[in-house]
């Protein structure tokens, strides 16, 4: 009976567990709980993926009405590849969380941020699977509603003006999103994407249709922080509660990203998008403005936390660049690299909210001499950060390889030695933190004090993610495989568009 | 001068889009940049159910006699969104009322000055 | 049913009639208060004179239990509103006409 | 009837506009709710008279709302008051 | 005539934002807003969407108002001077303005039944929906069944913005004390009103909730305005005593359980083998299943709206008393 409802369960666990959540109240029960309900909803989507890897296209009818009628949950490989990531990273932040939150969080709101967590994991799993424009909104606004509430649980008051301006950003953006989702509505009568892309070749070249794209990818833009709109990232990932900037660090901001790739692709044509319209250019100069930009930024900040916010942001420039390309390499480095990027920004993240549970601040000063008290932490935190330079043996490596093999295909030397360049910038702002833990004196208040290292089920979630780090830069034969098939399967699809208007009917 | 007549009320839809989003990006005070972005929703739900509409038709409600109908789907979506819009609403207010607690004042460029000098 | 129609019709008619008198009222009117007592009255009668002509226009179905609903519930509650708004008023320090002048005065005098 | 429906809708709107004028340039923060209660009332027989006109009045259901949520809204803004205003 | 109308409206909407804009004074910028939504409540009856007007009015005009004067009265009336320069928001308008403008040149014609809108998917819910669902009124039809899905996206996304507020402000109940200052206390006739008013404004949410499948209405609105009557007698009564009629736990649980209700509907046709939220699947008879099905979801929504809405309500006020007996 789950094999026929594979498609609907990994929304469905958090969505449903949310309520509940609520109502169990402040227990250890209540962690429980909500972990095992992630660690389902993570099983599910790995089901999901082996299913799309060996048949395809899922499609799930929502009600049982066929799709342009109905809601339809369309799942291919791109999306089942990023849904394991997020529900993954889901779980392991929550096993996480369960001691991060003790000192960052008041005790009475705990049970607030578990259900909060799975409203947000249950947002991004919809906004991933669902095959319908506007129902991708409901769930963007799910997520969105939910972040904000985790980003102003902290205790800094910072934390509340960075929600607000997310908040305004955000709603922004989600209404930009409604404006094109609409215009489009307006021109072709339906909102299921399939139908859609099929309709939008009968009114080729229509301003509408152009607008009403421009709006969406702007709108997209601004939820996945691409360059100049992405001014609320640093802020919200800064003062944030550290399990919460390592959950959203890895995740949210890759959705949107797949969502960007999904309308592109799947509902423009992306001969239309990045030939007649030429958004690939505009795409590779703010990706490279933000690679350079932000990790300039990156290395002037003193705050260890905002130097790995602005480091997401060169990041994201990164994926940019490798959908910019329109090359099936490219488009895998960019899958790739969202799933790699979620693999060392969680750990980092979390190596960084460790050092806040003993030292009790973040910046770079309480890094000094921690090699040797935390030895585990900050080994975690090299071994991530050299995955973000990427040295080769961890996932950067890998992720950076394609996007240069991808570069080189089609001879732009100049974008293969500017990411190249980037990851110099890396070196720094990473190399600034792993200097003063290692070959910095602590200072005089801190070693007074003995820092032990943290709790296990601090160190767990955050070493298998480095192991991860680790093995997927050795065993590549997953990622590949499955950015691969998703990439060529998005590539082959657009070239499908103009035929399936006779499937549809 | 038909084409005016066909499409003015988009542009009168987007002219308080456009009211709206100025609102937003040029406010200083949080409670009216939550005003603003609200008539930016509003405008933009006007947009769908200006599609919605067929001349000559009636509400979609089942009534003898009536023929045209008009489409019920942009409604069925707006309804929706409405929701969503006061959710946003309600929680960028609880966090002004969080933001006046914290700092003293609800105004951006003050609440900016305190962050800096700290 | 033409008898219906003319006797709705002078009532809707005088009803809008009553309306207008007042939207010119709170322009007119020299102090809050007495705009208030131009805006409040007129409303009474004008939604009184207008729902009863609409009243009329109705087959005795659910539209006139509605009508009366909704006849009852404004004159309820306008008139209350308007109760409540005038003591704030006068409680958040706002003058009449005469007391203005009379204060105007001991000031000058 | 379509007639006197017409006129009667007309003639509420522009009343409507005067009320909503007096919200717009009011001398003093009441007046301005004034203009507003009276623009909220008469929509509500707007609404009504529309019904008729458009031959639907099955949606008087709508101008209930209106009545209610107006004296709400009355309600609240005296309460804003009352809560603002210093104590003597 | 209904052009003439329109237009009207249109104008008196566009004013009001234009003078949103120029207003300094909070007090009246809220109150215009509250003007805007009746407003565009208007013009949405206007352009036949009843159900949208309904909600519009109950919502932006209603408990968004409410909300913003209880926070208003937190932060202050006067917006001050603006002192960062207005030109670059200005040129962003400009531009998105334009784009927009530019959008609209190729649209279809204003009420054209030949528009693709009107074309594609909406003649099966217009045609179909009465026979398929069973319902006269299509908005439920499509909101409750075609797009089920959507509607507990929204409803999630209520109960999420319950989260959100509770982890910001917190419920807080008031001493016996607290009890004597809140409320309109002087305000008598207000009492009396009040006290005969509420029954009636929950007698007419009850008959919107069961009679939205016919006319306009349904669960949402219905919450709404529930929520909307406890308010009233909230801001007359005073907050203490509203706890004694509704606790805050209790709209907790109420909040959950509209969710899980409306879940489990889902839960159940998958269950009787169907895909989640086929109401076809639920009775034997398809239709019948398709009647229970929504009146189940539509009880779900209401609760659910009910209770968040005055949680939210709950959480402004407990603040608003704290900071005036201060």
């Amino acid at each position: 009976m789950l094999e026929q409802h594979l498609a609907a369960l990994p929304i469905l666990i958090p969505l449903l567990a949310a309520p509940i959540t609520f109502i169990l109240g402040r227990s250890w029960f209540t962690w429980l709980f909500a972990t095992s309900t992630s660690a389902l909803a993570c099983f599910f989507s790995w089901h999901l993926l082996a299913a799309a890897l060996s048949d395809g296209v899922l499609s799930y009818a929502l009600g049982g009405w066929p799709p342009p009628w109905g809601i339809e949950l369309r799942v291919d490989t791109a999306n089942a590849f990023v849904l394991l990531a997020v529900s993954t990273l889901s779980t392991l932040v929550l096993v996480y969380a369960k001691d991060s939150i003790e000192k960052e969080i008041e005790a009475s709101k705990h049970s607030l941020f578990y259900t909060a967590h799975l409203l947000c994991l249950a947002g991004l799993s919809g906004m991933l699977l669902t095959g319908d424009a506007f129902n991708l909104f409901v769930f963007l606004e799910v997520s969105s509603l939910a972040t904000y509430t985790l980003v102003s649980l902290a205790s800094d008051r910072r934390c509340l003006t960075a929600a607000f301006r997310y908040l305004v950003m955000g709603t922004i953006g989600a209404t930009f999103i409604l404006i094109g989702v609409g215009m489009l509505y307006m021109m072709t009568g339906t909102l299921n994407m399939l139908d859609l892309a099929s309709r939008i070749d009968v009114y080729e070249s229509s301003r509408t249709i152009n607008t009403g794209m421009a709006f969406i990818i702007v709108g997209v833009s601004i939820k996945l922080a691409l360059f100049p709109l992405h001014m609320w990232l640093p802020p919200a990932y800064t003062y944030a509660p550290s399990a919460v900037s390592a959950f959203l660090a890895s995740t949210a901001t890759k959705v949107a990203v797949y969502v960007m790739i999904r309308f592109i692709f799947t509902v423009f044509e992306v001969e239309h998008v990045f030939e007649e319209m030429r958004m690939d250019l505009i795409l590779m100069v703010l990706a490279i403005v933000a690679i350079f930009k932000s990790s300039y930024t990156a290395i002037v900040q003193s705050n260890v936390k905002t130097v790995l916010a602005y480091s997401s942001v060169a990041q994201i420039g990164y994926m940019i660049l490798g959908l910019s390309l329109v090359s099936v390499t490219g488009l895998m480095a960019s899958f790739i690299h969202i799933f790699n990027h979620a693999l060392m920004k969680g750990a980092l993240f979390m190596a960084v909210g460790a050092v806040f549970y003993r030292v009790g601040s973040v910046d770079i000063k309480a890094f000094r001499g921690l090699g040797k008290q935390m030895p585990l932490t900050m080994a975690a935190f090299t071994i991530a950060g050299l995955s973000i330079i990427g040295v080769p043996l961890t996932v950067g490596f890998i992720s950076k390889w394609y996007l240069v093999t991808a570069a080189l295909e089609q001879n732009h030397w100049v974008i293969a030695a500017l990411v190249l360049a980037g990851s110099l910038l890396a070196v720094v702002y990473i190399g600034r933190v792993i200097e003063a833990a290692y070959f910095q004196e602590p200072t005089e208040s801190q070693a007074h004090n003995k820092i032990k290292e943290v709790p296990w089920l601090m160190l767990t979630p955050m070493w298998v993610l480095v192991l991860a780090n680790i093995y997927f830069g050795v065993d590549t034969s997953l990622t590949t495989e499955a950015a691969n098939a998703a990439s060529e399967w998005l590539f082959q699809n657009t070239e499908m568009a103009t035929t399936r208007q006779e499937v549809i009917k | 001068m038909n084409f005016i007549l066909d499409h003015y009320n988009y542009w009168i839809t987007i002219i308080l889009m456009m009211a709206g989003f100025y609102i937003v990006i040029s406010a200083n005070n949080l409670v009216k940049k939550i005003v603003g972005l609200n008539v930016f929703q509003v405008s933009v739900f006007l947009l769908y159910i200006t599609m919605g509409k067929v001349s000559g038709g009636t509400a979609p409600i089942v009534v003898d006699g009536a023929t045209q109908y008009s489409n019920p789907l942009p409604h069925v979506l707006i309804l929706t969104a409405i929701v969503v819009g006061v959710a946003t609403t309600a929680v960028g207010l609880a966090l002004i009322v969080r933001i006046k607690g914290a700092y003293g004042t609800v105004e951006e460029n003050e609440f900016k000055d305190q962050d800096d000098a700290i | 049913m033409l008898f219906l129609d003319v006797i709705s019709s002078i009532l809707l008619i005088s009803g809008v009639f009553f309306g207008l008198s007042g939207a010119i009222g709170i322009f007119k009117f020299p102090d809050f208060f007495t705009r208030i007592h131009a805006a409040s009255i007129t409303d009474s009668i004008a939604t009184i004179l207008i729902v009863g002509g609409l009243l009329l226009q109705t087959s005795f179905d659910l539209n006139t239990v509605k009508l009366i609903f909704i006849l009852v519930f404004l004159m309820i509650t306008s008139p209350t509103a308007s109760h409540a708004l005038a003591k704030s008023a006068r409680h958040g320090g706002l003058l009449t006409m005469a007391e203005a002048k009379e204060k105007k005065q001991e000031k000058t005098g | 009837m379509t007639t006197v429906f017409a006129v009667v809708c007309i003639a509420i709107l522009v009343v409507m506009a005067i009320a909503l004028a007096r919200a717009f340039i009011a001398p003093t923060v009441y007046d301005r709710i004034i203009g507003i209660n009276m623009f909220g009332t008469k929509t509500v027989l707007f609404i009504a008279a529309v019904g008729f006109l458009m031959g639907r009045p099955e949606f008087l259901d709508i101008a209930i709302v209106y009545a209610l949520i107006n004296f709400i809204g009355m309600v609240a803004v005296l309460r804003f008051f009352e809560d603002t205003t210093p104590v003597k | 005539m209904a052009e003439l109308i329109n237009l009207v409206l249109l104008a008196m909407l566009a004013l009001t934002a234009l003078r949103i804009i120029f207003l300094k004074d909070l007090f009246a910028v809220i109150m215009l807003f509250g003007i805007f939504s009746f407003l565009s409540a208007l013009i949405f009856i206007n352009l036949d969407a009843v159900d949208v007007a309904f909600t519009e009015a109950s919502v932006g005009a209603g408990i968004s108002t409410v909300l913003m004067l209880g926070t208003l009265a937190l932060t202050g009336r006067k917006e001050k001077a603006n002192s960062h320069s207005s030109f670059l928001p200005l040129v962003v308008v400009c531009i998105t303005g334009a784009a927009l403008i530019y959008g609209t040149l190729d649209m279809p014609d204003f009420g054209d039944p030949d528009n693709p809108v009107h074309q594609h998917v909406a003649p099966r819910y217009i045609e179909e929906s009465p026979k398929e669902v069973g319902l006269p009124n299509m908005v439920t039809s499509v909101l409750a069944s075609y797009r089920g899905f959507d509607t507990l996206g929204e409803v999630v996304v209520v109960f999420a913005a319950l989260i959100a507020v509770l982890s910001l402000l917190s419920i807080r109940k008031e001493t016996e004390q607290d009890a004597s200052e809140s409320g309109l206390k002087s305000h008598h006739v207000l009492h009396v009103v009040a006290k005969l008013v509420i029954p009636l404004i929950i007698l007419f949410a009850l008959y919107v909730q069961f009679h939205g499948d016919f006319g306009p209405g349904g669960g949402f609105q219905a919450g709404v305005i529930a929520a909307a009557a406890l308010i009233l007698y909230a801001l007359v009564f005073g907050l203490p005593n509203a706890f004694a009629v509704i606790g805050a736990k209790f709209l907790y649980c109420m909040a959950s359980a509209g969710v899980l209700l409306y879940a489990s509907v889902g839960l159940f046709s998958m269950y009787k083998g169907g895909n989640f939220l086929d109401y076809n699947k639920i009775a034997a008879e398809p239709l019948a299943g398709q009647h229970y099905g929504i009146i189940i979801i539509e009880l779900g929504v209401g609760i659910t709206v009910f209770a968040v809405m005055l949680s939210i309500f709950y959480a402004f006020s407990s603040q608003t008393a704290r900071s005036n007996i201060k």
